[in-house]
């Protein structure tokens, strides 16, 4: 069950994982995108940090709202608003439920609905996709999200920055399904999924 | 990386605050965000908001003044401002007529000015807009997000600010936007690549003898790499692909914009310009009426040029090219 | 050597041409000859021609205009015009008050613009002349051939062009020019080198991670290299350079001009000029009533930037500096 | 004694041994100057090329003189108005005199009256004041001609661009020193100062 505990580790874990790989994140969006992806999300999870260490939070739905809406106001570029709207729509879903199927469908949808991707296009989509799956079914893995990850290599690019490679896309990872890969292993990390 | 800065994350912030002290009588900055606002007097006119990630100096805050837009946000190097940011611009540039957006065709531009678009109308402020896509080194096509938008966003900007200026209503500006786009189609050449300073590392590499067709002012990559070559020949390349997206008769008219990418002497631009008029006016017999050089939407440092034209079918668009500004840079 | 250019040899002509083609409303070239001339009606009042090397774009060409320069003659790449040249801009100038020279303090430019001169007064034109030594890098003394004039020129441009405008005489404006020089000076810091098109190698060598103080506008050698260090670094030594010359007070009244070498991203220089403010305003209590950035003295693709101040001693310099002009690039 | 003919094949090789140095040339002004002083003369040969091959001397003052004024409207820089100058002062002095010595002495004094330099600043007045007292004693030979050069690079520049260098300037040859020698070794072998 996600718990407002649970899940403010889950993010804290997140923000981390993310700051320790900016360079890496940075490094795969210079082979296919601007180079950003790294800077432009750690300048959330320092923000999202800031404001979590000044609330208390005994509500999932509040929880999930401020840490979409930091993400909106602080990070720009595509997954700005596509990782904010993700936990803006969990944060309306958590409202009324705390099972996680949900809230993480509800953030996908949100991503679709903003971006327009559908699964194959070379974005986090394409790790979103298949991790929902593994959780309504029971089975999600490090290994999955790893393998749902390296998918991405092979995909072309159609959505975002990285369509104008064309061809010259395929055999790079996608930099946004890498940072939805962290977001999974920590939120297995977290225990999110745990009873 | 050999830069005049400071610190990477400072860059946007003393950039806004050198720029916003040295031309204080024409912009201000609002208080605690990224937006350059005009000083101009508020007259009830629609107002023009654009702007973009940072990088493309003097793109967007160098046109914002009387004329032009009524406000800029600045995003990140490279990346999209915030829509929190978009929307303080549109507060800001709203005088109860509604509000404009100008929004260059990234993914990140268009969603994060789309979600200020819904943040501005819950406030109840008018709010309209166009994407702006006029480089036509990428085909349009399903397989990418669409054509990028680049220089010929800055004369979009001058040709709605005429507008605005003049007293057309939202409605009026919409229409002259979407007329007005698909006349607008720009192409560039780069020698070398930009360094964001957040990054460190220049964008793409290129040899010492290359350039590359079609580069982007991210960066983003080109249609053809091929060996340096003379002024003339790369004013050729970019005149034919411009030819084939116009389609273009003898005597018609068009407007000419060559555009420096940051690093490019404003020496190269004015050869570049001569080798441009004599394909455009001595070979193909177009009446160019307008004409501009310099650096307009830049690439940080990068070195390049692109070129823009704007096919002129409506008379009044010339005499808002012309229509005076007090802005930084026009 | 990557630059957009045709011929070495070619580069003057064609960016002259495609000047002219891109701005032909404002300014005409002489026919055969390296001469721009502005095209504002005649009436009467006093010419004022400067010129140089061509390298410095928009400098010369680009400060034609009414308000500003009547004429401006180009040499080569980093080579004082001839004095053919700089007659035919004298008499294209004259309008029956005489005409006043601008020249930069250059061994070259004096002597091509002081034989102009005799030239012309032997065709019975009135001619006087001002030269301009602004660069505070090198020190005045019988072992150099003097400071150099750098970017401080374009500030006498204007100052002089108002005032010309105005309708002062050929005695007044010589006047004000030696009562302006003494107040200008100028410093400058150079990251990277030009590349001469004619020399097709950079003009010296510098390490990647190495700036240097005092560098020329044609790479002259300046007057101590350093590690690379933040904007504010370089902002307190050009600074302190400056105040060692000027010996200001609070409260007294300066103009200042950030200007670009060529290939520094505008970004760069707004940066440099928050962290001038900085030091002028917050820490010295200067009074900078006129403001300016941008590329305005360049040296082809050289990396950085100088620092010019004027001290306003007279009131109406700083209106002359606000009066209007129509050039290309002020 | 210097005769139209003589003259002409003297400027002749001058101007060809500047365009064939014209890289060694811009080579020594780019240690001390803004290496252009290979170009410039280079320009100016061609010019000169250009003239003399429209019109026949009989006539020493006419050829100076136009080749001093084609140099100084074809030079620019420093050292078009230097030689330009020199060159019309020898025109002005050839119209009584085909003596060498004069001529050269007029030559000198233009260069210093105009660029106001003296012995040891390393300009090119360095090369001609040690040539023109050789010519006086009869005794003018390459050996001197290069000898005098080579001196030029110890002195410290104190006029013209080199100057900026300060004691930097020391240990580089004067590129206005050595196209000055180029045209007094094609003086030499034209034969001018030959009875
Ligand atoms: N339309 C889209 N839908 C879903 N994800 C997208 C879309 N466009 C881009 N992305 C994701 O955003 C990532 C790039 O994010 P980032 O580098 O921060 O933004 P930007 O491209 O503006 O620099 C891509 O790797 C991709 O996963
Ligand atoms: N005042 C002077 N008197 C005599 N010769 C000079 C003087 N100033 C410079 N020169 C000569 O001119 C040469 C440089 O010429 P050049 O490179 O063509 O001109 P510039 O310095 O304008 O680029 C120097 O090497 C020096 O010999
Ligand atoms: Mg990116
Ligand atoms: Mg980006
Ligand atoms: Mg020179
Ligand atoms: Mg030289």
């Amino acid at each position: 069950m996600a718990t407002p505990e649970k899940v403010s580790h889950w993010i804290e874990a997140f923000g981390q994982k993310i700051t320790d790989n900016k360079a890496y994140l940075n490094e795969l969006d210079t082979a296919i995108g601007d180079g950003d992806h790294g800077s432009n999300l750690t300048r959330g999870a320092a923000a999202i940090k800031e404001k979590m260490l000044e609330t208390e939070y005994d509500n999932l739905s509040d929880l999930f709202k401020d840490v979409g809406m930091t993400l909106v106001s602080k990070v720009g570029g595509a997954s700005g608003p596509l990782y904010g709207t993700a936990f803006i729509e969990m944060a309306k879903t958590a409202k009324n439920s705390q099972d996680i199927n949900e809230l993480l469908q509800a953030g996908l949808d949100g991503i679709q609905k903003r971006g327009k991707a559908e699964a194959g296009e070379k974005t986090m989509v394409d790790e979103w996709i298949p991790v929902i799956e593994a959780v309504k079914s029971g089975s999600l893995s490090n290994e999955l999200i790893a393998e749902s990850l390296q998918k991405t290599k092979d995909m072309k690019a159609t959505k975002g920055r990285a369509s104008y490679l064309g061809e010259r896309s395929i055999g790079h990872i996608d930099p946004g399904a890498q940072s939805s890969a962290y977001l999974f292993e920590t939120m297995l990390e977290a225990g999110v999924l745990d009873e | 990386m050999k830069k005049i800065i400071n610190h990477p994350d400072h860059v946007v912030d003393e950039m806004l605050n050198g720029l916003t002290f040295a031309y204080d009588s024409l912009v201000e900055r609002l208080p605690d965000t990224m937006v350059i606002h005009r000083k101009a007097d508020k007259n009830g006119k629609v107002g023009l908001v654009s702007g973009g990630g940072s990088g493309h100096e003097p793109s967007h805050a160098g046109f914002v003044g009387k004329g032009m837009l009524s406000a800029a946000a600045a995003g990140q190097v490279f990346t999209s401002p915030t829509p929190d940011q978009v929307l303080e611009a549109i507060k800001a540039s709203d005088e109860g007529s509604g509000v404009f957006l100008i929004i260059k065709n990234y993914t990140g531009d268009v969603m994060n000015f789309e979600m200020a678009k819904d943040m501005a109308e819950l406030e109840d402020i008018e709010v309209d807009y166009i994407v702006v896509d006029d480089d036509i080194a990428v085909e349009d096509s399903t397989y990418t997000a669409g054509k990028r938008g680049i220089a010929g966003t800055v004369l979009v900007h001058k040709i709605l600010g005429a507008a605005a200026e003049e007293g057309k209503s939202l409605q009026e500006i919409k229409e002259l936007a979407e007329k007005l786009i698909p006349n607008i189609k720009s192409i560039g050449v780069a020698l070398s690549p930009a360094t964001n300073p957040e990054v460190g590392n220049p964008g793409f590499e290129i040899g010492d003898d290359e350039i590359e067709f079609g580069v982007g002012i991210h960066g983003e990559p080109g249609y053809r790499r091929e060996k340096l070559q003379p002024s003339k020949d790369l004013a050729a390349e970019l005149v034919q692909q411009l030819k084939k997206a116009f389609n273009w008769s003898k005597g018609d008219e068009y407007a000419v914009l060559v555009n420096g990418m940051g690093a490019t002497p404003l020496m190269e631009q004015f050869v570049f310009m001569n080798d441009v008029k004599k394909l455009l006016v001595d070979d193909e017999g177009l009446n160019l009426t307008f004409r501009k050089v310099g650096d307009y939407m830049t690439s940080i440092d990068m070195e390049g040029l692109s070129l823009t034209l704007v096919k002129l079918e409506d008379p009044t668009w010339l005499d808002y090219l012309n229509a005076p500004v007090e802005t930084i840079s026009w």
